[in-house]
């Protein structure tokens, strides 16, 4: 019973803990300006998260090495050196993006500038960070997270032409008017959305902070190929509002409170209560993982002692990292830099970064020296094969787009 | 002497031909004994090639599974490795280390467990 | 080094310059126009709403707010730019008219928004579907 | 006797350092080799460890600069990178597995530095997450 208990958790968690701002704010702009036409994307985007999330949580759970030692393991000093800049720089990128959209979100139940919300911020994360045990923080996000299932109701409850949009999802189009390079670069963004680097540091740290043992690997499976999809089920209903609601008025958001506006006149003022307090969870939640995924890639590169599973004097230099991580994001949006834009930007780049992560896993998953007979199947092999293909044309088209695009717009 | 002094140097035969750099150091635990770990390691010779790429993904034990593709593409950049026993080393200089006998008759590399 | 930097400076220069062919210019009328009208129906999204108390008065002030600014900075962005000849004027001064009336607008439900009075919503914003209409087709005939 | 076989670059290089209480102590930036006073082979003597070891394997001017910064940190006038002597390795794994407490390491001085004079002062810093 208490283990169904805790896998039935671990599941809701999931779900509530995969939508981000990253999420909010690529499934809304796409479904504006392309409806349905890149839900294809979204799909891919899960499965290969469901796919390297599984086999770095494998890994940390097997073998106690996170992801990021993986990295300087199989790519040597120089190179996981390079990789840590980048990764880190991303993973600071969205932790901004995230504080920003925390702000946000309580500005739209306030309608006080955002800005004033930013240093409180700030502080309510670095002290979730400090003293509050890990997998009570995973819980209480994750869970809370869960009142985004709300635009999925609303989505229901419009009585939507299901038809439709199941059409224009499953015969992806270039819409008229709109070029085929814009339509590629909002699919990396929500490929990036969906895959970003942090979660993988995140999900594999996080089976070592819990002290994942062998008999917790269906937990994760299930945890991971159930919720996932779930949670990406989310960004689709999001994706489907913008489509009903934004796309045919031309609508180009540019702001969080243009992705409430289809919930709110679907479901008024309760609909909308329950939205703004997903976008504060899913924000809130995220910005305390991209904080310690800070703390994590930097802790694993260099082998310092890390995690919340001891005492914050016994990590110093793993909290030091994630405290001044955290108070440089707060100062990065209180340069008043738009947070969506700093968003649109730590998704894409998130793309472009995806295989230097997810080599060294797909390497480490395979190798009995860590794996015992946990190396990966046949299977996951190849589709692992297929992914990081993919993950590479990806990496090479985004810069080249992104200027072509003038960053999409 | 440090590790780092070894990896990546260029090894060169007496006629002064290139066999290449060094992408690791093969150690052997049959030393005299150290505290709580047993034996000793020592040295025993260098793993010697032209292409670095991919020697750390560890693809050259046999017991290393796929993905077949990453497998097939690490064994490609390294199917040049040549193993130079460690009582073949003359002299130790930075970055240079000058080897007895010719290149050409360095054998490839025993597989490690 | 440096000389890759001035050939990026360069490029980025010509990128943000006067506006030099009216073709240009007119697709920068087009997007703007497209931009205010993003702005004017996020607007009626946010008065259908207040009909139907379907929102709390701080979402839509927020929501209120931000079109008005949105319309606001893509107006101010596209009177920065030198039209480049008289077509171009003619183009700037109906473009402007429709602008006007939407940032008017706009406004009004702004300032009605912040004084809680939101039953007046609809009823100030009935030019809006108009505007958006036209703004739309301005945006259409120009994109 | 025929003893393990090891890479030392692919199975001991990089990896992570682990204490007798299971805490984490650095990574293995570099090995020390010492040629026996009898000849013979070079053996492993000692695992080094932080900022001055790392240095040296970056390279280029970040590591020059990076193990600069290392020799003013270092205090007295020890000239080596902080080391481990290999005698108090317990076991080669996917992680190193030491047999004393990372305390006793001279790799553990930046991390104690950090603890004594900024984490260390901030109130909870010694409290167990609740």
């Amino acid at each position: 019973m208490k283990r169904l208990l805790s896998v039935a958790l671990g599941i809701l968690t999931a779900i509530g803990g995969f939508v981000d701002i990253g999420d909010i704010v690529a499934n809304t702009e796409t479904g504006a300006r392309f409806g349905m036409s890149l839900a294809w994307v979204v799909v891919v985007g899960v499965v290969g998260i469901c796919l390297f999330a599984e086999m770095a949580g494998r890994v940390a759970t097997v073998s106690g090495r996170a992801v990021f030692d993986l990295v300087r393991e199989r790519l040597g000093a120089r190179l996981a050196l390079v990789n840590l800049l980048a990764s880190f720089f991303i993973t600071f990128l969205t932790l901004a993006a995230e504080i920003g959209g925390v702000a946000l979100a309580i500005e739209l139940a306030t309608s006080v500038n955002y800005l004033l919300f930013v240093p409180v911020v700030a502080v309510a994360v670095w002290l979730v960070i400090w003293r509050v045990k890990f997998d009570l923080m995973e819980n209480v996000f994750g869970l809370l997270g869960l009142a985004l299932v709300v635009t999925a109701v609303a989505l229901w409850r419009l009585h939507p032409d299901w038809g439709g949009l199941l059409g224009g999802a499953v015969h992806p189009a270039v819409p008229q008017g709109e070029g085929h390079p814009s339509w590629w670069y909002f699919a990396i963004a929500l490929l990036g959305a969906a895959m970003t680097p942090y979660e993988v540091f995140f999900f594999s740290s996080g089976a070592v902070e819990e002290g994942w043992s062998r008999a917790d690997l269906i937990t994760n499976r299930l945890n991971v190929y159930i919720g996932f999809p779930l949670g990406g089920l989310l960004s689709l209903a999001l994706m489907a509002g913008a489509t009903l609601f934004l796309e045919p008025r031309g609508i180009e958001p540019g702001h969080l409170s243009q992705a409430a506006l289809p919930t709110m006149l679907a479901l008024g003022k309760l609909g909308l209560a329950v939205l703004l307090l997903g976008f504060f969870a899913a924000t809130f939640g995220a910005a305390l993982e991209t904080g310690l995924s800070c703390g994590y890639s930097i802790a694993q590169y260099f082998g310092f002692q890390w995690g919340k599973f001891v005492r914050p004097a016994d990590a110093p230099r793993f909290h030091l990292v994630a405290m001044v991580a955290v108070a440089a994001g707060a100062l990065l949006v209180l340069t008043t830099l738009d947070p969506i834009t700093v968003t649109e930007y730590s998704i894409v780049l998130s793309a472009a970064a995806l295989p230097l992560t997810y080599l060294p896993i797909l390497v480490v998953a395979n190798d009995p020296d860590y794996m015992g007979d946990k190396v990966n199947s046949r299977f996951t092999n190849a589709l692992g094969t297929v992914y990081l293909l993919l993950l590479g044309v990806v990496a090479v088209a985004t810069i080249p787009l992104m200027v072509l695009t003038k960053a999409g717009s | 002497m440090r590790l780092t002094d070894l990896l990546g140097a260029e090894v060169v035969d007496q006629a002064g031909r290139s066999a290449g750099k060094v992408h690791d150091v093969r150690l052997v635990q049959d030393g005299p004994l150290v505290g709580g770990f047993g034996a000793a390691l020592r040295v025993d010779g260098l793993i010697v090639g032209r292409r670095a790429v991919g020697a750390r993904l560890g693809y050259e034990r046999r017991t290393m599974g796929g993905p077949l593709l990453v497998k097939l593409a690490a064994g490609w950049l390294r199917h040049d490795g040549r193993y130079v026993a460690w009582d073949r080393v003359r002299a130790i200089e930075p970055d240079r280390i000058h080897i007895s006998g010719s290149a050409d008759d360095l054998p490839r590399p025993a597989a490690p467990q | 080094m440096r000389r890759t930097w001035v050939a990026v400076l360069l490029l980025v220069a010509a990128c943000t310059g006067p506006v030099r062919s009216s073709g240009v210019y007119e697709s920068k009328a087009g997007q703007t126009a497209a931009a205010a009208a993003s702005a004017v129906e996020t607007a009626m999204l946010a008065v259908d709403g207040a009909r139907g108390g379907k929102a709390y008065g701080r979402y839509l002030t927020q929501v209120l707010v931000e079109a008005e600014e949105d319309a606001g900075s893509a107006q101010g962005t596209f009177d920065g730019i030198q039209p480049p000849d008289q077509r171009a004027d003619q183009l700037r001064g109906r473009l402007d008219e429709l602008l006007d009336q939407a940032t008017g607008t706009l406004e009004d439900l702004r300032i009605a928004a912040r004084r809680g009075r939101f039953a007046e919503l609809p009823e100030l914003a009935r030019p809006l579907p108009k505007v958006a209409e036209r703004l739309g087709d301005f945006a259409e005939a120009h994109g | 006797m025929a003893g393990r076989v090891l890479e030392a670059a692919l199975q001991l290089l990089d990896r992570q350092l682990v204490d007798k209480h299971g805490r984490l102590a650095g990574k293995v930036d570099d090995l020390e080799l010492t040629f026996p006073e009898g000849g013979g082979p070079p053996q492993v003597t000692a695992i080094l460890a932080g900022p001055g070891a790392l240095s040296r394997r970056l390279g280029g001017r970040f590591g020059a600069r990076l193990e600069a910064v290392a020799n003013r940190l270092r205090e007295g006038d020890d000239d080596h990178p902080a080391r481990v002597p290999f005698a108090v390795v317990a076991e080669i794994g996917s992680a190193i597995g030491l047999g004393v407490a990372k305390a006793e390491l001279e790799t553990d001085r930046l991390e104690a530095w950090t603890r004594d004079h900024l984490i260390g002062r901030l109130p909870g810093a010694g409290d167990a997450p609740d």
